[in-house]
């Protein structure tokens, strides 16, 4: 009991007076924010100003001019609107596993995790088995079982390979906030569970769910790009892995083709760093000593060097 | 004790993999058995007991209950039987599996530990000099993590192999120059022939644990005992790296798991660039095929091979962490 | 006004290691009656289980054996009656920092209990609110209701925990080391609120606490605890100055207390000098 | 005082050990005008012009409440204050006994490592996390020996090592143990057997005893004292609980809002109090046996709770 008491005064004494009040957005949300608004934006504008991307042509694999500004591709599609439509198509197949993903670790973490016994025991070894067994082959297995794979399909596949960590991270969180004594005093006030676990909880699970949102975010259009690149796709959807796809089987590696596969997986990439860039805040916010040490360190050498000076 | 339950977790995982390959067939449309057999008579006559045994693994086998069917085909695993590759007809899968595994194997262990081990190192190094220019470059390692592995390999193919001709463009080795040996000749060919598929490898999930370590150290460094350390006067070195590094690194290695499933899925799809002649290749080779038999044998044995790592994993940490070993 | 008597109260619980199980007995065959307008201090080291009553008290865990009754009723364990029971008991935290949530506004902690237990409609709540921060000595403003826990003192953070707990209009109140955690000069201005509240109310007490002075100054009685069990219960001073527990005796003699250190009795002697009473410049300061 | 509370004088006098040896008026550690500031978005100073003399084997208490600076102020004689916090003025002088004066502020790379700990040993508090959780006691106390001590070999560092474990009557054959199988008190315990390794002139302790229950705390509390009385080193000792400060310490420091408002003997400031914040301090706690006055249960008047 006492160590608990000395332990957090100590805490208080050093960090109370470090924290800064109110702070300005750090500069990897602002950077992380703004790539991700510009790449859902050209998803949502572009495919409206872009020519036919299916529309073939007798131009057949020429690099980028005032015509094609991204190129063609081998049957002389315009590669700018196939990317067009294929960041709309990769987007809501992220977007969509993303919240199912969510839905899930919620369901098994935050339940699991409240509830405690033997629900939490059976729930949290399913979580560990399925966190365990590799996502990519169980996806290849099951997606070329079947024909049609529709949009839904090869989310809801994506969605239950991916909500597994961040459903364990939600469980000890939970386990951690339940036995606080703020919940405690929920309950001694006479608030009915499902009350604390939502009002008095959930709040405080906020960080956590959007960084596991974001992370589910990254690997849903990372694991789609994998499956379409593989021909295991949604059919009939154009997204980034498809691109890729038949960019690989169109022979642009070997006729030179560069403008072809380089504009897809850039956009993955960046995408996925602006995702992580934002995560790399939202950690921060979970874990104060992130940003704090780096900052004090930095702040006492800008000191050192003013009164040297 | 801990390993007692360490090992009931993973014989549960297994089991669950098992049963996994065992209901997809029979859960989802269509029957592929059908398709096999009639691939596998194109090529040849199919004698009764392999038709059976397909019948078993792919959920045709309308003999018996599912019950009866679901034994049968624990029996037919623990034989070995996998079936017989329409790839690479008339050849039994688990002959398959056993030419392409040892490619893969070395490809994705040795990476992953060399991944391992150059992240902890600059992780460590980018906590422990935390807030200066160093740190400051790991949000930028972030973009690194999120580049997709095949891409990566295509940008590697384009650029080395295809326009300077450094790398060879796909293989495992050189088939008109070694044959397959322990021998220095067919070992240093295969080397240079795996140069590129594993750094593509590298340097995808290099990200992952280089923030992972810095991110734990730069919490570990704000811990009591550290400045105990400091206190005592000790070698900036050691504090780095016997009280820092040696607490901080515990999560990465309890996080394995997550990490390696990351890294065998992507691998899966370097090997296809890079036509390379382990699994993956294998399971798309058998994808394209519907070589249903020979793509279900291989998720059971990537499934097998993540199982075993992460158990060794386990037993590991039990070694590094005193703690785990007092609650046994 | 309402009397909790607790009779043969135990809890043991279960502890998995692997697959091995093992019992901890928190708390063995403690009775106790907590009545009106009295306090029972309730003195023990860290793991004695004096906060394992407090949840046995609270509802929080269920005893393994024994009853508690509620003026002599069997309490309610679960729905309407359960809600009743709260009604009647409350309780006030060790942790200010942790018993708030730090999601919420203090106005959120305040108006829920007042709302859930109808002591308040949601257009009189607000007013309520501020009654119950005046009567902690609090700014009883609408500003200070929007405000978050982390924006207050240790001591501010207590005096809400303490609004929250009257919030029902209980009568019998559980102070699990009400000041433990805070800054030892607001310690005293937060037990001396707990004990003019208790006047008012003719509140039914326990006060929880590993501190023997406090224990006999804010008590009636006094029970100490060791190992799950009461070894003495008897009146404040009777076992502070004349313990018959040989464990009583080493507590006492553990804690500091200059007043009757050979060094300082002897230094009044050389000086001339009465011992100081201290306790006298308690608002000397702001 | 009625007989029984009498009584009870006797027993607690029986367990509580002597006061130790006058310290000598040799000074160890000199301190002028130290400033210490916190660089944060609104820079904080955290100490303020602290002056203070230690006495060679003089146990000087540092007592204040969360924020007052003290553990600021103590980390910064040994340059352990650690990022946000930045010295910006003042000298801190060692008196070594037998290589005269060294300006500790000034030390800096190898120096400043091999000055700390030789000369100012520190006690953390006692809880779980001054000790590294994943290497042995052993461990942690041999690689004060290999740093500082580096002629010394295997065999000599783990008798040296067992010696100070018996010093602080500890079994020798828990040196293997890790910081989780250790209690509380064993653990402190360590820390202290640690801090003695190269028998320091100096030991700087942090609450070393707060987070422990009080029968252990006095434990070892006497065990301090009683070093203290063989080894004769100085001791600064920070806590928040005051009374304990007064039966241990020669001198007493109280600090509020980074300033030292009043230095002086444990019994000057027990009799005669000179600031408001000290006599506040004292009022704060309630003499255990002494008469049960109406002060607390019903002097409630609202200025008081506030």
């Amino acid at each position: 009991m006492t160590t608990i008491t000395e332990e957090s005064a100590q805490i208080d004494e050093t960090e109370k007076t470090t924290a800064p009040r109110r702070r300005r957005p750090a500069t990897t949300l602002v950077v992380g924010l703004g790539i991700v608004v510009a790449i859902v934006l050209f998803g949502l504008v572009a495919p409206f100003f872009t020519q036919d991307p299916l529309a073939v042509s007798n131009d057949g694999m020429q690099g980028p001019s005032a015509a094609h500004l991204l190129g063609t591709t081998q049957t002389g599609q315009d590669v700018l609107a196939q990317l067009a439509h294929a960041t709309r198509g990769s987007l809501m197949v992220g977007v969509i596993v993303a919240v199912l993903a969510l839905l899930l670790s919620a369901f098994f973490g935050i339940l699991g995790g409240y509830l405690g016994g033997w629900l939490d025991e059976v729930f949290s070894l399913f979580t560990n088995v399925v966190l365990i067994l590799p996502g990519l082959p169980l996806m290849i297995v099951i997606g070329s079982y079947v024909e049609q794979r529709g949009l839904l399909l090869i989310a809801f596949v994506l969605a239950i390979t991916s909500w597994a960590a961040s459903a364990r991270v939600l469980r000890s969180q939970t386990l951690s906030i339940r036995s606080r004594d703020y919940v405690h005093a929920a309950r001694i006030a006479g608030e009915k569970p499902w009350r604390i676990i939502s009002v008095e909880i959930l709040p405080n699970l906020l960080p956590v769910m959007s960084s596991g949102f974001v992370f589910a975010l990254i690997t849903a259009i990372l694991g789609e790009a994998g499956l379409s690149f593989i021909g295991l796709g949604v059919v009939g959807t154009q997204t980034w892995g498809s691109m890729l796809f038949y960019a690989q089987n169109g022979q642009a590696l070997t006729l030179g083709g560069w403008w072809w596969f380089v504009p897809p997986g850039f956009m993955i990439a960046v995408l996925g760093g602006g995702l992580s860039l934002i995560n790399f805040s939202i950690d921060a916010i979970i874990n104060p000593r992130l940003r704090n040490a780096p900052a004090n360190v930095r702040r006492v050498q800008k000191a050192e060097k003013e009164a040297g000076a | 004790m801990h390993v007692l339950r360490k090992l009931g977790f993973y014989l549960v995982a297994l089991w669950a993999a098992v049963t996994l390959n065992f209901f997809i067939p029979r859960a989802l449309p269509g029957s592929p058995v059908d398709a096999v057999l009639s691939k596998l008579a194109l090529r040849g006559p199919v004698d009764p007991a392999t038709r059976e045994a397909i019948e078993v693994m792919l959920g045709a086998d309308d003999q018996g209950s599912l019950l009866q069917q679901y034994v049968q085909y624990l029996a037919n695993l623990l034989g070995g039987d996998l079936g017989i590759s329409v790839t690479y007809f008339p050849t039994p899968v688990s002959q398959v599996i056993g030419q392409s595994l040892p490619w893969t194997l070395v490809l994705v262990g040795v990476s992953t530990v060399i991944t391992f081990l150059i992240g902890i190192t600059l992780g460590t190094l980018a906590g422990w000099k935390r807030g200066t220019w160093l740190d400051s470059l790991i949000p930028a390692t972030t973009i690194m993590q999120s580049v997709p592995y095949f891409w990566l390999a295509l940008l590697f193919v384009y650029a080395l192999s295809v326009n300077l001709g450094l790398f060879p463009i796909s293989g495992g080795y050189d088939v008109t120059l070694v044959r397959p040996a322990l021998d220095y000749p067919f070992v240093s060919n295969a080397m240079y022939y795996a140069f590129l598929p594993a750094l593509t490898i590298v340097l995808s999930s290099l990200g992952g644990w280089l923030l992972g370590m810095r991110n734990m150290m730069v919490s570990t460094l704000s811990e009591d005992y550290i400045l105990t350390a400091e206190a005592k006067g000790l070698h900036p070195r050691r504090i780095m790296l016997t009280y820092a590094a040696r607490n901080a690194v515990l999560p990465s290695v309890s996080g394995f798991a997550i990490s390696l499933g990351f890294v065998v899925s992507g691998s899966i799809v370097v090997e296809s660039v890079f036509s390379y002649p382990g699994i993956g290749f294998t399971m798309l080779q058998s994808v394209q095929n519907n070589d249903y038999s020979l793509m279900q044998g291989l998720f059971l044995i990537i499934t097998v091979s993540v199982l075993a790592a992460n158990l060794a994993v386990d037993l590991l940490y039990g070694v590094i962490d005193p703690r785990t070993r007092a609650r046994g | 006004m309402t009397t909790l008597t607790a009779t043969d109260l135990s809890k043991t619980y279960l502890l998995r290691s692997g697959l091995r199980f093992s019992r901890l007995q928190a708390v063995q065959e403690v009775s106790f009656e907590l009545s009106p307008g009295r306090t029972l201090a309730l003195v023990g080291q860290s793991g004695s289980g004096k906060s394992t009553i407090a949840k046995l008290l609270m509802q929080l865990e269920r005893p393994t054996s024994g009853t508690l009754l509620l003026d002599g009723a069997p309490i309610g364990r679960r729905g309407r009656a359960l809600a009743d029971y709260r009604h009647e008991v409350q309780m006030v935290f060790q942790d200010p920092f942790a018993s708030l949530n730090p999601y919420h506004s203090i106005g959120h902690h305040l108006l829920r209990p007042l709302l859930l237990h109808g002591r308040a409609t949601a257009r009189t709540a607000p007013g309520a609110a501020k009654e119950l921060l005046e009567r902690v000595n609090l700014p009883a403003d609408d500003a200070f209701m929007e405000r978050r826990p982390h924006e207050l003192s240790g001591g501010q953070r207590q005096r809400v925990a303490i609004a929250r707990a009257l919030a029902p209009g209980p009568s019998v109140l559980v102070a699990d080391e009400p000041v433990s955690m805070l800054d030892v000069s607001v310690r005293l201005g937060v037990l001396n609120l707990l004990a003019r509240l208790q006047q008012e109310e003719d509140l039914a007490m326990l006060y929880i606490t590993h501190d023997l002075a406090t224990a006999r100054h804010f008590s009636d009685e006094i029970m100490v605890m060791l190992r799950g069990r009461v070894i003495e219960h008897g009146p404040a001073d009777e076992v502070i100055l004349s313990p018959r527990e040989e464990f009583t005796r080493r507590l006492l003699a553990a804690a500091p207390e200059p007043a009757t250190n050979q060094r300082f009795l002897a230094e009044a002697q050389r000086r001339g000098v009465p011992m100081p009473d201290h306790l006298a410049h308690q608002e000397d300061l702001g | 005082m009625s007989k029984s509370a009498e009584q009870i004088v006797t027993d607690l006098e029986s367990v509580r050990s002597g006061f130790g040896a006058a310290a000598s008026p040799e000074p160890v550690l000199t301190v002028r005008d130290l400033d210490i500031v916190y660089e944060v978005a609104e820079p904080v100073h955290a100490v303020r012009r602290a002056s203070l003399t230690l006495h060679r084997g003089e146990i000087l208490g540092l007592a204040g409440e969360s924020g007052s600076g003290k553990t600021t102020l103590a980390y910064g004689l040994n340059q352990l204050h650690r990022p946000p916090a930045r010295i910006i003025g003042g000298s801190v002088t060692f008196h070594g006994q037998s290589d005269g004066d060294v300006d500790v502020l000034a030390l800096e790379g190898e120096s400043l490592r091999t000055f700390r700990w030789s000369r100012i040993a520190m006690v953390f508090q006692g809880a779980m996390n001054s000790l590294n959780p994943v290497i042995s006691v052993k461990a942690q106390l041999e690689d004060v020996f290999t740093t500082h001590r580096p002629q010394m070999d295997a065999a000599e560092r783990r008798h040296r090592s067992e010696e100070l474990l018996r010093l602080v009557g500890v079994d020798p054959s828990r040196i293997t143990a890790f910081a989780h199988e250790l209690s509380g008190g064993m653990r402190q315990r360590v820390m202290i057997a640690m801090a003695l390794a190269l028998d320091p002139e100096l030991m700087i302790m942090d609450e070393p005893t707060t987070a422990l229950d009080v029968v252990v705390q006095r434990e070892i509390l006497q065990e301090i004292l009683r070093l203290r009385q063989e080894l004769g080193f100085a001791v600064v000792f920070i806590t928040h609980d005051l009374p304990m400060l007064l039966e241990i310490s020669d001198r007493i420091a109280v600090m509020r809002q980074g300033e030292i408002v009043e230095l002086d003997t444990a019994e000057n400031l027990y009799f005669a109090p000179k600031h408001p914040y000290t006599r506040r301090l004292l009022g704060s706690f309630p003499s255990l046996t002494g008469s049960t006055g109406d002060f607390v249960r019903a002097g409630y008047s609202p200025e008081e709770t506030r």
